[in-house]
């Protein structure tokens, strides 16, 4: 059963990338981006934290192929060691405003009344911030650890998921799949998790996609008005925002490099959207 | 004879799809004269809104004209160019479809959109739009046409909707009318006012009819000739007469056969050949299985002095191995009723009484663990909406045996493989998702769920409306059997006198909550005291063999019932 | 006749619902402000300044009081209509709100034309024809527009359009050095010169709003574009689609105003959810751009714990959020006659 | 026109044009320094580059034409120009000058603790004697008085408008001033939009010094450092303050605009071991991490070359009193390590080295380079910015940061001035916590000694040679200021306050 399931997910997966060139290219790129995150240290020709007074600021050659920084570390292996701590950081953020955002949103939806009222106006309190401001706020005030970055980009990206889940679940409460499962003896929190909420899942894939990619771009805005991760980690963000400072006086590709990384991700996260959506979506299975 | 007003000869359409070229429609050949009104029966999928889109070209992009021709009064539709297909689309044949209001943009008043059209085809100016437009309004027998022309489609009934979008479609007094089963989802009463409404302006404009539905009643009442389609060709073309009178391809008898008539038997739906056939056999009813007392439901309204009743009072019962048919219109609490039996919804006030326990008073929130849960089960009218699209039928099946019966393990493997075979159910289709079944099949496993653990009380409503008439055959004399094997009683609810009969001894008629009448299925049928049961039964239309067709007498007095 | 009385009160009910959020406004911006880090008196004290001025100041501040003696404080201040004063800036932030506020709006207002000028059209071309290599090319140019971060995209512009090619004037602010800011009308600097009649200004003054405009209107292209296709094709398949090609309808009148106008209101959702987003991007752009607008003052109010000012600035945004929401609900209900009639 | 307009940008904001008001900042001091006047200030002198510099040894008179110091040093004289008008006609009188001292002494704060520096600390100890001549009684006879009263505090107001917008609450009228300035110098502010702009311009009927030659000066705010290096390179501004030291090397390479870097005089960046922690309670811990520091990579990859260094001293007994001084270290990882094992800490430990996000242009290479190093022998460090607002708080006023980088540098230039603030327990600039009765005892008898007190040059060298042994602070580098300008613009000096006295600049025309 199960080694047929996963056949049959397999061949669902293939079917999904041939028929979008779109989302088969950004399983490509995601593809590289996890062999980056988890092989990364092993495959850099360079420990990314070792300064060499000497090689700072070299343009990409042979010996380094995106160039030195300022301190001479390499640029390309300090790229490619990033990946891992950007790729933890959106899961672990997106992955924590996804299961709150959502089961507030669903028992919102579903139960509807007092707890529909207080949680929509949690969130238009939380949405009445400008979010990027906010998640500076919190990342102020508890002090710029990779955790924290975590919690306020998961605490901005929550209202989504929340708003989401809510609508989803709403219109599908008295569905009559749902009368049925109540018919089937079913109470509710099992009606909710196990007929409902999943059937929640194809948008929200969409949004949890499009939220990765903002939570790489969020951790980089933080860099750039210095409350992002500490230095010396490599992170793709504090990297453009720090080579940011070095367009102008030509040395380029201190901010390209890594600008491209961050872009790549961000835009495989963003194509790969439809084709999660597709993926866990059983109507598009044939 | 004349040169025919439309003249479809071989067509074919293409479908570009992810899984190839589908062939909608093969070598279809239709000719309608002028002043004919030209019927196209067939089941789903058959290819008869197709062939109409082809006509009018609006097929999707991904639709395309592979063969045949089509020629509308000398234009070659097919050939023709965007601009003059323009003109021809509203002006010279127009359409009305299914489900008026999604017809309608919804944020545009039904004034603009008529004028929308009488402006592009340049038969109104700006300055005298809204008059002509009100005119058009007039023209459909819309009470009130001033105000109605300010009105947003939400803000009207179905019924109404229908006659906007027939003003629309002949505000421009084309020569074709293109109905695409124009009056599904309508009620059967607001059907026949709006059928009678088409006939009678086209006949006084004396404009040509294609009337596409799968309904043979409605064909035969309605239509000069009938083209009966099957899986994208014409199986046979005959007039209404001739068809019903001596059918020749089999898929015509087959059809026929299926649609229920005042006087059919539900094993007479199936060809006899069928196995599938079941008679019912008449067992004295036991002792009384649920009484309803004074059942009341009020719905609170936005605001005070906004409630709405939806049933009112309603008192009756249902003894064991016993049918009860439950009809009435649209909106007249059947559902509700339902729903609270079932209970999932807290009735107002009145008593339950199912085995003679008061189950009313149980909250619909806990009642899913009461004992009497699995003696309740229901069938929903709607079979895709039933089931959860990201369970297989398995798991759908399982889901009651789990939770209440709690079987496991290869016990419930064996569980529901029986109850798949014992509703005819594919072992093969098991393992699918509900968008991989079709209609009937997924009705089936909607039945067997309900049947899994054996309930005394079975609600079926409107089991069979989403479903063609041969699907709905089959599974009116499934139903049968499973009634006879597992002794159970039905609450058969419909808006479908006809069908009702099939399956019940008895009838209760609802009014706006209200019972207006009951008795035995025969009696009601034959001899209806209430005005309301006799208006039901006049609007039902039957194909010829029976009663003629409808006589038009009646359909002012149906008018002034709708509209006042 | 019916009609206008159930609008209104669903801009009422609107308004109550919009209470409580400021309420949490209220409460939360304090707690935040109140957990920065940092000591506002010692920073207001200034360099050399001895334990007891430190302490003569944490006084003046009220800093001394308990959390709630605070809050109430505040509370009541606000009540009056009082902001405070900024420490880090030395103004009231009252001043700084209207002073700066119109200089972010311009900018994400500015951004939000061009966004929508190009995203608008991208999203309906894209939903005419899905699937086909000019949806592919959309949805890819919109995400490019999505992925680099706004300060990095804000820098490059200025590199290229500026330092090497000259096209752009120096960024420095809303105007050019060389005029003198239009007479204080609505506080957009186009807009005024344009009363003024000083067109020369007014162009001036549109040059130095387009790059930052377009950086981060490259920001909101994709929501918008996205969610205007998404819209058109759900709408494109509706059955009055199809009765109005059946009515013979000029394709035009079919797309513009029978679907694109359905399609709008979720896209109206959408721009007031990304206009708030923008609102908290500008943040990035005004620093690029040296823009003196509210998103800058904030930042730099942040790094410094300047709690008035934080709070006067999340109080204003709230607030904007509050009226921009009531906005939307606004053109919805004009936009669409369902909303208030039915549940 | 712009010929006669200077443009000036800069990166920090202006928030007040009142330096005496509590919360004024740094950058806004440059408003007391151009539009207000001091009753002395410094001649120029040209440095070794060619570009100039006040000149501490040389005070000259601004607003007082002439002052005269009592016997005993105690009693200070004044006599007031005859001709200095406040901007609107008003004579400059003694009274102002009161009014405007008694301000900075009783505002607290800031103003109040410069004013201390100079032994300037009750109202009672200034008297107007008549309308041109003011006198100033001190405790006790102190070099630092005189050049106290050239720093931006001591600026003379008009008391008159000032007195008028006076009120209960307020009565020394810093709301007024705070926006308004009422002063005899040589610009007035025409115009100020907070958080953008400040235009100076030129007050015609300056009396103190050469009417300016620039009509009008618009200093501008631009954030973002790479626009304002853009802005200067594209010749679009005039003038660029307070540059990275990284834009000074390349922009001076590129020789399109001009760079002046001027080493800060009495300004060291330090590494400090706060002595309140374990670790660094131990000397040979203190001086294993003053070996471990890797000196000539941070001065070439922090510092980008400019500044002064203040490694690889000769001697551990200084020879000279000249402060600050080369350090006898310099990276030597051996013998770091020797220390190491030596100390109390031999297996090594973990401390955060903090520094200012402010100052993170310099201080983040540094630490990293640092952190490096530091590992090499031991010791693990973490890096940990610290936003501007907290960093006071923290690594000042509470003084407790185990590791961090600082900068000090006092305006008024005597080692013994730098090691009251730095190496005095209690003092604010001592984030070290370093405490030794020698030093405060040294200190003490210093500080307001003439320096050709016979005993002042001993003394200063066996302060310094106790600040090498110990090493609390690591000295790393002396910064330089460095500014950019155009080719056309000419006159830039530069002042121990490190703001830009707009007063001598000129454009050429062209
Ligand atoms: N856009 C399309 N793409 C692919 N196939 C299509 C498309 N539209 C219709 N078809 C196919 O054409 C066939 C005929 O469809 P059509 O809508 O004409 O059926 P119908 O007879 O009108 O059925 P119903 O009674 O359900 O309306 C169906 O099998 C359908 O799958
Ligand atoms: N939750 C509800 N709140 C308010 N009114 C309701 C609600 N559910 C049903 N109604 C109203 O109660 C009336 C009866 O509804 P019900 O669904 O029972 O009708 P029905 O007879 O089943 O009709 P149909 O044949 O269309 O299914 C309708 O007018 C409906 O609008
Ligand atoms: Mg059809
Ligand atoms: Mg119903």
């Amino acid at each position: 059963m199960s080694s047929s399931s996963v056949k049959n997910f397999a061949r669902h997966a293939r079917y999904v990338m041939t028929e979008n060139p779109v989302t088969a290219l950004a399983a490509l790129l995601f593809l590289l981006i996890v062999i980056a995150a988890v092989a990364g240290p092993a495959l850099v020709p360079y420990d990314p934290m070792a300064t060499d007074g000497d090689r700072a600021l070299q343009p990409p050659s042979w010996d380094h192929w995106f160039g030195t920084d300022h301190l001479g570390r390499d640029v390309f292996s300090r790229v490619v060691v990033a990946t891992r701590l950007d790729l933890m950081i959106s899961l672990a953020a997106v992955a924590m405003a996804f299961v709150i955002g959502s089961a507030m949103g669903a028992v919102a939806g579903y139960f509807g009344g007092w707890a529909d009222r207080i949680t929509g106006r949690l969130l238009d309190t939380i949405m009445a911030f400008p979010l990027f401001v906010l998640a500076m706020g919190v990342v102020a005030a508890a002090g710029n650890t990779i955790e924290n970055i975590v919690y306020a980009t998961a605490i901005i990206n929550l209202p989504f998921y929340a708003r989401m889940a809510r609508a989803e679940v709403n219109i599908r409460r008295n569905a009559g799949f749902v009368q049925a499962a109540r018919l089937s003896g079913n109470g509710d929190w099992r009606i909710l998790a196990q007929h409902i909420f999943p059937n929640t899942l194809p948008p929200m894939m969409v949004q949890i996609s499009l939220n990765m990619g903002w939570a790489i771009l969020n951790a980089a805005g933080l860099s750039f008005i210095g409350l992002g991760v500490r230095p010396p980690t490599p992170e793709w963000g504090i990297m453009v925002a720090e080579g940011a400072n070095f367009i102008v006086s030509g040395e380029w590709w201190l901010a390209f490099f890594p600008g491209v990384a961050l872009m790549l991700a961000v835009f495989t996260f963003n194509l790969l959207g439809d084709g999660l959506r597709d993926l866990v979506d059983p109507q598009r299975r044939t | 004879m004349s040169i025919p007003l439309l003249d479809i000869k071989a067509l074919t359409v293409e479908f570009g799809t992810r899984r190839g070229v589908v062939d909608a429609v093969r070598q279809v050949s239709v000719t309608v004269a002028k002043g004919e009104t030209v019927g196209i029966v067939g089941e789903s999928g058959s290819g008869k809104s197709v062939t109409s889109y082809a006509v009018m070209r609006i097929l999707d992009r991904a639709g395309r004209i592979a063969g045949g021709s089509i020629v509308f009064g000398g234009i070659n539709v097919g050939k023709a160019d965007e601009r003059t297909m323009r003109d021809l689309r509203g002006r010279e044949m127009s359409m009305i479809f299914q489900n008026p209001r999604a017809a309608l943009n919804p944020i545009r008043s039904v004034g603009r959109q008529i004028e929308d059209v009488l402006i592009e085809h340049s038969l109104a100016t700006r300055a005298d739009a809204r008059e002509k437009a009100i005119d058009v309004l007039k023209a459909v027998r819309i009470n009130n046409p001033e105000s109605r022309y300010h009105a947003y489609p939400f803000e009207l009934s179905g019924g109404m909707c229908q006659r906007v979008v027939i003003a629309i479609a002949l505000a421009c007094r084309p020569q074709l009318l293109i109905a695409d089963e124009p009056t599904t989802g309508l009620d059967v009463t607001t059907q026949k006012a709006v059928m009678d409404l088409i006939r009678e302006l086209t006949a006084e404009r004396n404009m040509s009819t294609l009337l596409i539905t799968h309904d043979l009643g409605l064909a035969a009442a309605y239509c000069d000739r009938i083209v009966v389609m099957e899986k994208g060709r014409v199986v046979e073309e005959a007039d209404t007469a001739t068809l019903f009178a001596n059918p020749r391809h089999p898929y015509t008898r087959r059809l026929l056969q299926a649609t229920p008539r005042l006087d059919s038997k539900v094993a007479d739906l199936l060809p006899e050949e069928d196995s599938r056939r079941r008679a019912p056999s008449a067992r004295p009813p036991g002792e009384v299985l649920l009484r309803i007392q004074d059942l009341v439901k009020v719905f609170p309204g936005k605001e005070k002095g906004d409630e709405y009743r939806a049933v009112d009072g309603l008192s009756f019962e249902v003894r064991c191995g016993e049918s009860l048919g439950l009809v009435g219109e649209s909106g007249c609490g059947k559902s509700t009723t339902s729903s609270m039996i079932m209970r999932l919804l807290d009735p107002t006030s009145g008593r339950i009484l199912f085995n003679g326990e008061d189950i009313g008073t149980v909250p619909g929130k806990r009642f899913a663990r009461h004992p009497a849960r699995a003696g309740l089960q229901m069938v929903f009218q709607d079979p895709t909406d039933s089931l959860n699209p990201r369970w297989s039928a398995r798991r759908s099946i399982s889901d009651p045996l789990m939770r209440l019966g709690h079987v496991s393990g290869s016990a419930l493997r064996a569980k529901v493989e029986a109850l798949a075979q014992m509703v005819g159910l594919p072992e093969h289709l098991l393992d699918r998702f509900p968008h991989q079944l079709s209609g009937g099949q997924k009705a089936r496993v909607g039945i067997a769920r309900a049947i899994a653990l054996e309930p005394k009380l079975l609600i079926l409503d409107e089991p069979t409306a989403a479903l063609d008439v041969s699907v709905q055959a089959v599974v009116l004399n499934l139903l049968v059997e499973l009634r006879e094997r597992l002794g159970m009683s039905y609450l058969f609810i419909s808006h479908d006198l006809n069908v009702v009969r099939l399956l019940c001894e008895r009838v209760l008629v609802m009014k706006a909550g209200r019972i207006v009448e009951q008795g035995s299925a025969e009696h009601l049928l034959d001899r209806p005291e209430h005005p309301y049961t006799r208006e039901l039964l006049a609007a039902i239309p039957h194909p010829p063999s029976s009663p003629p067709r409808v006589s038009s007498e009646s359909e002012d007095s149906v008018i002034a019932a709708r509209w006042p | 006749m019916v009609r206008v009385p159930k609008r209104l009160r669903l801009v009422g009910y609107r308004l109550l619902q919009a209470i409580p959020v400021l309420i949490g406004i209220v409460v939360v911006s304090f707690l935040l402000t109140r957990a920065l880090p940092g000591d506002p008196a010692v920073y207001f004290a200034g360099p050399a300044a001895s334990e007891e001025s430190i302490e003569q100041i944490r006084v003046s501040m009220g800093l001394d009081r308990s959390l709630p003696v605070q809050f109430l404080a505040y509370v009541g201040d606000l009540l009056r209509g009082e902001l405070g004063q900024s420490i880090s800036t030395g103004q009231p932030v009252l001043t700084e709100l209207t002073t700066r506020l119109p200089a972010s709006l311009e900018l994400t207002g500015f951004a939000l034309l061009f966004s929508i000028a190009v995203a608008m059209p991208l999203g309906i071309l894209a939903a005419t024809r899905p699937n086909s290599w000019i949806d592919h090319l959309c949805r890819f140019v919109v995400t490019a527009g999505v992925s680099l971060p706004t300060f990095f995209t804000g820098l490059a512009l200025v590199y290229l359009f500026y330092f090497l090619l000259g096209w752009s004037p120096a960024p420095m602010g809303r105007l050019d050095i060389l005029y003198l800011s239009p007479p204080h009308v609505t506080g957009f600097y186009v807009i005024d010169a344009l009363i003024d009649g000083d067109f020369e200004t007014a162009r001036a003054a549109l040059a130095q709003l387009i790059l930052p405009a377009v950086t981060l209107g490259l920001f909101t292209l994709a929501p918008i574009a996205r969610m205007t296709r998404a819209a058109m094709l759900q709408v494109l398949e509706g059955d009055f689609i199809r009765t109005a090609r059946a009515a013979g309808l000029s394709g035009n009148k079919v797309l513009y105003t029978y679907a694109l106008r359905n399609a709008i209101l979720p896209v109206i959702t959408t721009l007031g959810m990304v206009f708030s987003f923008a609102l908290g991007a500008n943040v990035l752009v005004e620093k690029v751009f040296a823009w003196p607008g509210i998103g800058s003052y904030a930042v730099e109010a942040l790094v410094v714990s300047d709690y008035a000012a934080v709070q006067g600035f999340v109080l204003s945004m709230a607030l904007l959020f509050v009226i921009l929401n009531l906005l939307i609900d606004v053109t919805y209900t004009l936009v669409d006659p369902r909303l208030g009639m039915e549940d | 026109a712009r010929n006669d307009t200077l443009v000036v940008v800069t990166g920090t904001t202006i928030n007040s044009l009142d330096i005496h008001r509590s919360g004024t900042n740094r950058p806004s001091y440059q408003v007391a320094v151009n539009c207000y006047d001091r009753l002395l200030t410094f001649g120029h002198k040209q440095l070794e580059d060619g570009s100039f510099s006040y000149d501490y040894d040389n005070l000259q008179p601004e607003l007082a034409e002439s002052w005269d110091v009592s016997e005993d040093g105690r009693t200070l004289t004044f006599k007031l120009r005859d001709n200095a008008r406040f901007w609107d006609g008003k004579p400059v009188t003694a009274h102002d000058v009161k009014w405007s001292f008694d301000r900075a002494v009783t505002l607290g704060g800031f103003p109040t603790a410069q004013m201390a520096a100079g032994s300037l600390e009750e109202p009672e100890q200034f008297e107007a004697v008549d309308d041109k001549t003011f006198r100033i009684r001190l405790p006790h006879s102190s070099k630092l008085t005189l050049p106290d009263l050239t720093t931006p505090v001591a600026i003379v107001i008009n008391s008159e408008v000032a007195k008028a917008h006076a009120t209960d609450q307020d009565p020394w009228a810093t709301e007024y001033l705070h926006r308004n300035p009422a002063g005899s110098g040589a610009f007035k502010v025409e115009r100020w939009d907070s958080g953008q702009q400040l235009v100076y311009s030129r007050n015609d009927d300056w009396a103190c010094g050469p009417v300016a030659k620039i009509q009008r000066v618009i200093i501008r705010e631009i954030p973002s450092q790479s626009t304002r290096r853009a802005l200067i390179e594209r010749g679009d501004v005039h003038f660029s303050q307070n540059i990275p030291a990284k834009d000074a090397r390349e922009l001076e390479a590129a020789g399109k605009v001009k760079v002046v870097s001027t080493p800060i005089e009495n300004c060291l960046h330090v590494l400090c071991t706060n002595l309140n922690f374990e670790p660094f309670q131990d000397k040979k811990v203190r001086q294993a991490i003053a070996y471990a520091v890797p000196y000539e990579a941070i001065f070439n990859n922090a510092a980008y070359g400019r500044g002064v260094p203040m490694w690889g001293g000769d001697s551990t007994k200084p020879e000279s009193i000249a402060w600050p001084q080369p350090f006898p270290y310099s990276q030597d990882l051996e013998k770091a390590r020797a220390l190491m094992a030596e100390s109390s800490h031999a297996d090594g430990f973990s401390v955060p080295l903090s520094f200012d996000l402010g100052q993170a242009d310099w201080a983040e290479p540094t630490a990293l380079l640092i952190q490096e190093a530091l590992g090499k022998i031991g010791i693990k460090v973490s890096l940990n910015k610290v936003p501007g607002a907290n960093w006071r708080t923290v690594a000042l006023v509470e003084k407790s940061l185990p590791l961090h980088l600082e900068n000090f540098g006092g305006w008024l230039n005597t080692p013994d001035y730098y090691f009251y603030w730095a190496y005095v327990k209690g003092n604010l600039f001592n984030s070290s916590n370093y405490d030794n009765k020698e030093v405060a005892g040294l200190v003490d008898e210093t500080l307001y000694m003439a320096q050709d007190d016979p005993k002042y040059a001993p003394n200063i060298r066996r302060m310094i040679e106790i600040a090498i042994d110990d090493v609390p602070r690591i000295p790393l580098y002396q910064p330089s200021l460095n500014v950019a300008m155009q080719q056309s613009t000419t006159g830039y000096e530069y002042w121990y306050h490190r703001q830009l006295d707009v007063r001598p600049l000129t454009l050429k025309q062209d």
